[in-house]
Parts: structure tokens; C-alpha cells; sequence
């Protein structure tokens, strides 16, 4: 374990963002926290959680896929990709790290996409253990260490210190580049924390929630569940929890043309939305209560069913946070869970 | 795979036929005149216009043939409004080919085959049938029965009168809805003649055509005695990426882009009615 | 008053001058309260809830609620009200259907203000005069009232209830709010300060319309923005460009109609004032064809739908005072 | 790209005329040999009313650096009142757009009959001086146009 005093974090940023981009999570001017870019002067803010996601790192809200020119009957494709820079996060929770591993699944699965894993490969992650989890966290439920976070390098924030474990070779090469800064050091302090975080974890309100109820369900006992009606009634239909959702990665393309071609891009989608399955000849999900369900059951069903049981929610709770009528995947856990009590 | 799934290729329409009033089939070729990829029959490609949009087709030529492919595409939407304008010599784009196509080599060989379609449902098992046709030896025997709204609506008439109906072996039973002028052939809804013509039970059924037609045909064919493991179909469903990504495809844990879109009914039993 | 209400929606229940109560359900923790029909009396004891939390505006419900069968019973905040009367107003709503309530109301507190004063770990909050004490997993926290209050209620600009078959409580006045204050402040800055302040508002949007979507005034069947056919379809801003444009046809739209709730300002999840577009067409509407206030009645026609042709002239833009 | 010489800005300006007075009003300034300057493109109209805001923002989204509406006079509408109501619609976009730090000059109305043909151009003449002298419209462009 290395250890960076807490004075040289900005000499520790300024040396990673001399080669690379850095970004951290910093209070915007409304006062949120915000994954920006690191420069000199930026704080980087320890509160938990940024409102956005880090998913944006490796599936950004639009981007471009392909340009086209038009000419008469001729058509060219131009593959307008230019060479990525490589970048860092710092500050990454534990549940957004593990949103990443459910994101690969995705995107990395056959056939890959070849712009999510250009990000992936450019993008090195540097976790933060939480010390002060919100009211609204239960990444425990999905077997997530707030502690312990996964990344290329965990880290802790100490009251003089940062501790860092390399956790990947990737991991490893970034803290030998900043080798003059860190020292060896004893875990105790580490421990300490640790401990600490974890007597809070244990009185969060939703500590107890469990999955239990969804471990290996037949899709069509949760799908006809009479609750559903009771749970979508008052459901908006934005895309509020799909868009600061760690895991959601539903996505549209389309074309714009720009007057001297076209820029074929692709920009997050949501389930929820009215016009998500529609086709010229119908809808298979006419109202809010089959765009709602489609939802939960996806994160809570269908995902495990096609990944082992790993289900599509890391428990960031920004949701909970987020949605303009409170209603989220926990309510959702918890009625299908009473129904068959 | 392409591994640049979401990069387009580019394919020429060198060749456009109208079937219907609202049917055409158009060739397509690669830039360099070959075949833009090999696929099995049943599968899907991507067509766009840049500009238009994209949307997912059935592949309605047969794999054996190696020289083009073709795509019979009925005019309901913005894109199949723009296919339907274009002239021969006109590039778009295509992508694929996606989806798991007719377990031609597997489930279905030697088996007595029944093709029943309506209107522009015989698009996928076109490919299908004529894949049958040059591999004769081997499939059992052929049933094909296929209806339309009238005369004008059936799809590859020419096809169906001078190719499948003069192939030994090979019983094709026409329909229409409604009487009409210049027709002895055969009137009445699909699920009727299907129950009407009593198909051996034995067969394994392929069947594509509008909801509607395949509920109840679909019924019928239970009430004959034939088993959902029997039966074959071919869903669509909105869709953007083609690859089991774009997440809106799903029937339940199953993405038709990916897993289907040719379902058993068997397996469509175990997911939720959302299509 | 959470009792009162419950009472009396039970009684009209019961009766069977109502069918169904359109009103508010706890959730899991103090503060996340969702909207809710309640269809029986059990229903009501075991989750009704009415409290400092209770922000939603219900009539964007009766929308789908009025045409239904059956008659429901709607609690209306002051503010609400307006709302229900500018829908009743452009026939969104059968008003046959609705037994509306009126409610009083306090202000609500915004989530954000609490933390946005690093008060995070929220398990409980009690009211004491004139403040919160709020109860979080490492420790409490004393807030005044005001400083908890959401923007839009600490500058309420009614407490008067515009209609309504029912009260609870007495009814308050029109107030003399200072609503306009943050907007002549943006008018006083330079183009450019201006230029430089939207642009930081509006690069945070996230278009997920939950603005549009919970918006009395946003009731079209099928919204320009999902219209394919409209040519400003987009789901996402690919440019900067688009996020203005979607704020600014989305306020043109509303102009004249938005009654000020301040809906759209509360669901924003990246806390974009944008009840400061609202407000701004309202203050125009003001000065330059005289006071209106939408959904205070359902007679007099809106402002963009009617003229004078004694109005003033495009060019009053350019002549008008505040800075250039 | 090398770009050789600095070229002098040309604005693009979109100026939407009603069919039945302003669109006029340009023809006659046309038939009189009145000049105006070419970089303003006309969008006949049916009326000044049927200009959405959504048209003017497309106007700047697609590298117009103005756009202005040009109108029957006010109680000469062919519609009786499409004016009037444009007049309201535009005054109050314009606000707004200048409440959002756009700059103000870059959209107008202007009410020219179809004897105005000198009207006609001299306005033009005096938006494309304007809006030369504003430059190129760096608020509410969309990138992806520019390329």
C-alpha cells in the first residue's frame, strides 16, 4: 500500500494530468458534484455521490458513429474516429466501478463495441472508498464493499492522507509514474477507516435489503405481477432514473444532417419513453405500466438470467435521489418482495 | 462477425421488381459487384438511407444463391417510403447479417416441411423455401400454404406459379381474402384453409405472417393436433442496433435481434406477451 | 392536518361522493413521497401521508384521472390550483369527474438546500417552531425553516386558493411576491455575463424531460420533440445548440399558459432554475400587455392568443433599459 | 486545412417575407433595380404568423448570422390578424433570446407593404450592415453544421 500525504494531492493531480486527462468529482456552480476535468486550483469534492453517473466515461450521452456523404446516388462512409487520449478518474465509488463490469458485459460481449472498448482501454479508474454513505446507499445488497472499491487503483482519503492499492497492471504503471510522491506504508490507518465505515454501513435503512426474492425467478411470475399497475401509476414517463443510472445503456441512433453530410450518432435512450418500441406498424408496450416494468425487470430479471445472476443494479441510489415522484428500484424490491409474503 | 458492427457497408440496388402495389423486392450487390456477406436463411440486415434512417429486414433471398441479395419490402414507414422511391443504381447502406435464421441444418433437416404465410410474411420463409429447393434431398416433402388480401397482394407470384408450383414434391396452396375477378383459386382467411387442407401432422410448421393471422392459425393448428415444438416463427420488434445493445428488441430476456428473430413457440411460451 | 385530510377523504368515500383520492403516498424514507391513487379507506390508513414533503402538484394527474370512470377526490396545494384551473381551461380535464379539496400549504421543503448544507444521511426530520431538526447518521442538524424552503414557496406568490369544492382550513391571500427579483437580475447583467450564465445552466441538461413530462402546461398527446416528423426531434443535445433550443420552444410553448408552479425547476435533477425562463415570459407578458396570471380563472383567453392592435413592437427589445 | 487568405465576412441572413406584402415588396424592389445585398436569402411565407420560433432557431442552427420577418403593416394583413399575433409572438422571443444573452440585433421584424420595394431594401441594406459588423453568430450556432 502507498501512501500520499494529503499537502501533495495537487502536486499528485498535476503530475497525472501533465500526461493525461484527469477528471474527479467537483461541486458545480449549482452546487452538485460533477465528474469535470481536473486543473490547477480544481478541489476535488469527497461527498457522496456525484448526480451523474461515471458511465459517461466509456458511454457518453451522444456520439458519433459515422459520417456519410450523399452525392447523387453515391453514398461514403467515413469512419470520423480520431485516436483517444488516455485519461484517469479519480474518485470513482465502488458502485459506479462495478457499474463498469456490468456495462462490459454489454458492451464487450460478441459482437464488441469497438467505441465503448477504445474508452475502456484509454481510461484508467482510480477508486475512492466511501467513509459517509447516504441514507439512500445499498450497494451491500448487491454484494458491493463501499470499503473496498474495485478499480485499476483503490483509494482512501485518511484525515492527512491518501492510500492507494494498485489493483491492475494499469493500476500499477500509474502510481510508478508518480513514484516520487508516495511512500510505502502500513494499512492500520486503512483498516481503521474501514472499520469505521463499516458500523455506518450497518445502520444504513436500507442495509437489510436483499435480492433474495429475485435469485433465480421464472420471468413470467414477476412479469405478471398485479403490482406492477399500483407501482407505475404515477410514473412520469422521463428518463430521469435511466439517465443518472450507472447501468442503464439503452441507446437510439440516429442521423443529423448537417447540410453538407450526414453524422450518423448514437445518444442514451430510456425505456420509459413513449416512443422507445414504437414502429410504424404498432407498440408492443402501449403504456407507462409495460415501459415501467420493462425496466425493473430487465435490471432485475432478464440481466441475471442472461449473466450468471449478476443483476443489473449496483445500489448507487440515484434514483432514489432523482426521480420527481420517488418511485424506484427499492419500492420496487420491496413490493414484489411483500407480495409473496 | 464485422467488428465494426455499427459501420455500415455500402450495397447497390441493381435491381427493383415490384411485387404488390405495396411490395418491392430489390437486388443488392457490394460496391464491387459480389455479395455484401453470407447469411442463413431466416436472418436479417440492416438498410438505411443516411439521412432517413435505418431499419432491420428479412433476407428474402436464399443463401445458395451467390450472387446478390434480396430484400422484399413492404412500404409502411419512413425508410421503406424512401426504399420504395429509389431508382436501380442507388447506394445505401447495409449492415449484418443479424439474428439466428431457420435452424436449417439442424432441427429442420429431413424433416416434412409447412410454410404457411400471409401477405408479406412469405418474405423470410422465401429464403427458406428456396434454400429447401436446392437442397431437396435433404427435406422430406413441402407444403406451402400462403394467403394475401387479393390477387395483386401475393407476393412473388411469378416465383410461386412458374418455379415452386412446377417443382416435384412441392404442394403450394394459394388464398385470398375476399373473391375477385380472374381468380379460381382458393378464398378464405389462412387459419381456415389451414384447418380446411389438414396438413399432416407430422410436419414441422414455419410460419410468418401479421399477428393476427398467426393467433389464430396458430390455434388451428393445435386443434389439428400439432405441438408449439413444432411450429416455427419469425417476430420483429423496433429495433436500432441489430446487436442485442440498443435494448429495445427484448421479449422478455430474449433479444430478437440476437436470439431470435426466429422463435419455437415452445420457447416464446416461456416469455412474457410483449410483442 | 394529515389527519384531517385522511378524514375526509374517507368520509367522501364512504358517501360515495368520490371513487378514488388522488393524493400522497410515504415511501421509504421521511422524504420520498410519491403520488398515489387510493381506491379504499384501508388504503388511506395504512399510507396517506400529507407533510413538508408533499411537493408534487397532483393536477397533471387529472389529466388521466378525469377520464376515468368515477369520481376522484383531488388534494390541491394553493399553487396547484392554478394549475387545475388553466387545464380546466384548455378542456384537459372533465370536470365533472374531480371533487377537488383544497389544502393549505406552508412551503415545501427542497432536499437540496438540506444538502447543499452538507447535511447528507438524512433518517428522520421533526418540525420545532420555526425550525427542522433533522436526524442524520452522524448526528443532527438544527435548520431554520426558511433556509430548508424550496425557492418557488419562499417566493409564493399566492396562498389563495383560485378554485376549489372544498376547502380544509381558511383560504390566504395573493401574495406580494418577490418572484421577479432574480429575473431583473439577469436582465441587468451584459449580453455576455448572460450569454455565460445559460450557458452554464443549460450545458448540465441531461434531457430527460422529467421538466416537460411533469409540467401541467406540457399536456400535448404528442410532444414536438418526440415528433420524427417535426425536425427537432432529439433525445439527447448533441449540441449546445440543441440544449438551448429545447429550453427556449420548451418555455415558448408554456408562455402564457405556465401558471408558475415551479415544477420543473423542483425535478430537475441537475437543479437548472428553470423556472427563471418561465418567469421571464411572464414578466414580459406583464409589462407589455398587462398583468395576467395564468390559471387564475378559466375565462380570460391567454395572452399569446389574443392581441391588441395597439401593442407594442418587436423593436421594444432593443429600446428597453438594463444593460446592453 | 491552409487557409491562404483571410476572407471578409459575409453574413447569412434569412429574411422571411409574407406572400402578400413584403414578398411583393422585395419584387418590386427587384423590378425597380433597387439593391440589396445578395447574402439574404428569402423564405416566402404564407403569412408573418406562420413563422414558428422553431424557424428562427433552425435559421441560426443551419449558419444564419440574422434573420428577420417581414410583414404586412399591422391592420393590413391578407388574414385580417396573422400579424398581430406574429407581433406578440416574435416581440416576446426576442426577449427572450436576449434574456439568454443572445445578441439582440441579429433578429427584427419589419412591416413592408407591397409598395414598399424601397422600404424593402433599404431595410435589408441596414440588417446586413448590422449584422456585419456583429460578425458571425457564435451564440447559437451548432457546431456540427460548420465543419
Amino acid at each position: 500500500m502507498k501512501k500520499l500525504s494529503l499537502a501533495n494531492l495537487d502536486a499528485f493531480f498535476a503530475k497525472i494530468a501533465d500526461k493525461q486527462a484527469l477528471y474527479m468529482p467537483i461541486e458545480n456552480k449549482a452546487g452538485q458534484l460533477q465528474f469535470q476535468r481536473w486543473t490547477e486550483g480544481a478541489k476535488l469534492s469527497v461527498g457522496c455521490n456525484t448526480v451523474r453517473s461515471a458511465k459517461d466515461f466509456f458511454f457518453p450521452q451522444t456520439e458519433n458513429l459515422v459520417d456519410f456523404k450523399v452525392k447523387g446516388k453515391e453514398i461514403e462512409i467515413i469512419d470520423s474516429r480520431t485516436e483517444k487520449e488516455d485519461f484517469v478518474i479519480f474518485g470513482v465509488r465502488a458502485c459506479d466501478v462495478r457499474s463498469f463490469a456490468i456495462l462490459d458485459k454489454v458492451f464487450l460481449s460478441n459482437p464488441v463495441d469497438t467505441y465503448y472498448k477504445s474508452r475502456r482501454e484509454h481510461g484508467t479508474i482510480i477508486s475512492l472508498a466511501c467513509t459517509h454513505p447516504e441514507e439512500t446507499c445499498f450497494c451491500r445488497t448487491f454484494g458491493i464493499d463501499a470499503t473496498q472499491p474495485e478499480g485499476d487503483v483503490a483509494s482512501w482519503i485518511t484525515e492527512d492522507a491518501v492510500y492507494f492499492q494498485p489493483q491492475s497492471d494499469k493500476g500499477q504503471k500509474l502510481l510508478e509514474k508518480c513514484g516520487a510522491l508516495l511512500e510505502e506504508a502500513d494499512e492500520s490507518p486503512v483498516l481503521r477507516q474501514k472499520q469505521q465505515t463499516k458500523t455506518y454501513l450497518d445502520k444504513l435503512p436500507l442495509a437489510t435489503l436483499s435480492t433474495k426474492h429475485f435469485e433465480n425467478k421464472d420471468q413470467l411470475e414477476v412479469f405478471n405481477s398485479e403490482k406492477w399497475a399500483e407501482l407505475s401509476e404515477a410514473c412520469l414517463g422521463c428518463g430521469t432514473c435511466t439517465f443518472v443510472c450507472p447501468t442503464c445503456q439503452c441507446y437510439d441512433i440516429r442521423d443529423f444532417d448537417t447540410g453538407k453530410g450526414i453524422k450518423r450518432f448514437r445518444c442514451w435512450d430510456s425505456c420509459m419513453y413513449s416512443d422507445f418500441t414504437k414502429m410504424a406498424g404498432g407498440q408492443p408496450r402501449l403504456t407507462q405500466l409495460e415501459r415501467f416494468r420493462q425496466r425493473f425487470m430487465h435490471k432485475l430479471v432478464y440481466f441475471p438470467i442472461n449473466n450468471d445472476g449478476e443483476f443489473g443494479c449496483v445500489g448507487c441510489g440515484r434514483c432514489l435521489k432523482k426521480c420527481p415522484i420517488s418511485m424506484n428500484i427499492v419500492k420496487v424490491m420491496k413490493t414484489l418482495e411483500g407480495e409473496e409474503k | 462477425m464485422n467488428t465494426e458492427a455499427l459501420i455500415p457497408k455500402i450495397g447497390v440496388v441493381t435491381d427493383i421488381r415490384i411485387d404488390t402495389p405495396d411490395v418491392k423486392t430489390f437486388r443488392i450487390v457490394g460496391l464491387d459487384g459480389k455479395k455484401v456477406f453470407e447469411h442463413i436463411p431466416g436472418q436479417c440486415a440492416m438498410l438505411s438511407m443516411p439521412g432517413v434512417g435505418e431499419a432491420l429486414f428479412s433476407i428474402t433471398s436464399s443463401p445458395t444463391n451467390k450472387d446478390f441479395l434480396e430484400f422484399s419490402i413492404k412500404k409502411c414507414g419512413c425508410v421503406t417510403d424512401w426504399l420504395h422511391q429509389m431508382e436501380v443504381g442507388q447506394q445505401i447502406t447495409i449492415r449484418g447479417p443479424y439474428g439466428n435464421g431457420f435452424p436449417v441444418e439442424t432441427n429442420l433437416k429431413g424433416k416434412d416441411l409447412l410454410f404457411i404465410a400471409g401477405g408479406i410474411g412469405l418474405a423470410p420463409l422465401r429464403s427458406v423455401i428456396n434454400y429447401v429447393r436446392d437442397n431437396r434431398k435433404n427435406y422430406g416433402s413441402v407444403q406451402i400454404i400462403y394467403g394475401s388480401r387479393s390477387k395483386d397482394d401475393l407476393v412473388d407470384y411469378r416465383e410461386i406459379i412458374d418455379e415452386w408450383m412446377n417443382d416435384e414434391g412441392i404442394e403450394v396452396n394459394l388464398t385470398i381474402d375476399r373473391e375477385q375477378e380472374g381468380w379460381d383459386g382458393h378464398v378464405g382467411f389462412v387459419p381456415n384453409y389451414v384447418k380446411e387442407l389438414n396438413p399432416d401432422i407430422r410436419k414441422t410448421v414455419l410460419m410468418c405472417g401479421p399477428p393476427i393471422m398467426i393467433k389464430f392459425t396458430l390455434a388451428g393448428l393445435k386443434e389439428l393436433g400439432f405441438q408449439d415444438t413444432q411450429v416455427y416463427t419469425t417476430m420483429e420488434l423496433r429495433m436500432k442496433c441489430g446487436i442485442g445493445k440498443c435494448g429495445r428488441c427484448n421479449i422478455g430476456s430474449k433479444y430478437v435481434c440476437k436470439d431470435g428473430p426466429v422463435f419455437r413457440f415452445d420457447q416464446l411460451g416461456e416469455l412474457p406477451n410483449e410483442y | 392536518m394529515q389527519r384531517i385530510m385522511a378524514e375526509k377523504a374517507k368520509e367522501l368515500l364512504q358517501n360515495g361522493t368520490v371513487n378514488r383520492v388522488l393524493g400522497w403516498k410515504k415511501g421509504e424514507f421521511v422524504y420520498d413521497i410519491t403520488p398515489a391513487v387510493f381506491n379504499n379507506t384501508e388504503e388511506i390508513d395504512a399510507e396517506f401521508v400529507y407533510d413538508d414533503f408533499c411537493a408534487n402538484n397532483l393536477s397533471k394527474y387529472l389529466i388521466k384521472e378525469s377520464r376515468k370512470e368515477g369520481k376522484v377526490l383531488v388534494f390541491l396545494k394553493p399553487c396547484d390550483t392554478y394549475s387545475f384551473n388553466q387545464l380546466l381551461k384548455e378542456h384537459r380535464i372533465w370536470r365533472d369527474h374531480v371533487y377537488a379539496v383544497g389544502i393549505p400549504c406552508d412551503g415545501k421543503i427542497d432536499l437540496d438546500c438540506l444538502k447543499k448544507q452538507d447535511i447528507q444521511g438524512i433518517v428522520g426530520i421533526e418540525t420545532q417552531n420555526d425550525n427542522f431538526i433533522i436526524h442524520t447518521l452522524y448526528g443532527d442538524h438544527t435548520i431554520a425553516k426558511e433556509d430548508a424552503l424550496a425557492e418557488r414557496c419562499l417566493n409564493c406568490k399566492s396562498k389563495k386558493h383560485v378554485i376549489y369544492d372544498e376547502l380544509i382550513g381558511r383560504d390566504g391571500e395573493v401574495l406580494d411576491s418577490h418572484r421577479f427579483d432574480m429575473v431583473e437580475k439577469i436582465e441587468a447583467m451584459t449580453p455576455d455575463e448572460r450569454f455565460a450564465f445559460w450557458r452554464g445552466e443549460f450545458s448540465r441538461c441531461i434531457r430527460c424531460n422529467a421538466c416537460r413530462n411533469v409540467c401541467p402546461a406540457c399536456s400535448c398527446e404528442n410532444c414536438v420533440f418526440d415528433n420524427p416528423k417535426s425536425g427537432i426531434a432529439n433525445k439527447a443535445a448533441a449540441d449546445s445548440f440543441e440544449e438551448n433550443m429545447f429550453h427556449i420552444i420548451r418555455a415558448f410553448h408554456v408562455a402564457g399558459r405556465c401558471t408558475d408552479c415551479g415544477e420543473c425547476s423542483r425535478v430537475c435533477p441537475q437543479n437548472i432554475p428553470l423556472h427563471l425562463l418561465n418567469r421571464k415570459f411572464i414578466k414580459d407578458i406583464n409589462e407589455f400587455y398587462g398583468t395576467y396570471q395564468a390559471g387564475e380563472d378559466t375565462e380570460s383567453r391567454a395572452p399569446l392568443n389574443i392581441y391588441n392592435t395597439e401593442d407594442v413592437e418587436p423593436s421594444i427589445v432593443y429600446k428597453k433599459g438594463g444593460n446592453h | 486545412m491552409q487557409v491562404n487568405e483571410i476572407k471578409e465576412f459575409r453574413p447569412k441572413i434569412v429574411a422571411f417575407c409574407c406572400n402578400w406584402c413584403s414578398y411583393a415588396g422585395a419584387d418590386l424592389a427587384g423590378t425597380n433595380r433597387l439593391n440589396y445585398p445578395s447574402d439574404v436569402k428569402i423564405i416566402r411565407v404564407p403569412c408573418s404568423c406562420r413563422v414558428n420560433p422553431m424557424f428562427i432557431l433552425r435559421a441560426f442552427q443551419r449558419g444564419a448570422d440574422g434573420v428577420i420577418i417581414c410583414g404586412c403593416h399591422p391592420g393590413d394583413c391578407h388574414y385580417t390578424s396573422g400579424n398581430y399575433y406574429a407581433r406578440r409572438r416574435m416581440t416576446l422571443l426576442f426577449s427572450m433570446l436576449d434574456y439568454l444573452g443572445i445578441e439582440k440585433e441579429r433578429t427584427r421584424v419589419e412591416w413592408v407593404s407591397a409598395a414598399e420595394g424601397a422600404k424593402f431594401a433599404a431595410t435589408m441594406n441596414d440588417f446586413v450592415e448590422t449584422i456585419t459588423k456583429l460578425g458571425e453568430n457564435k451564440r447559437l450556432e451548432d457546431l456540427r453544421c460548420k465543419e
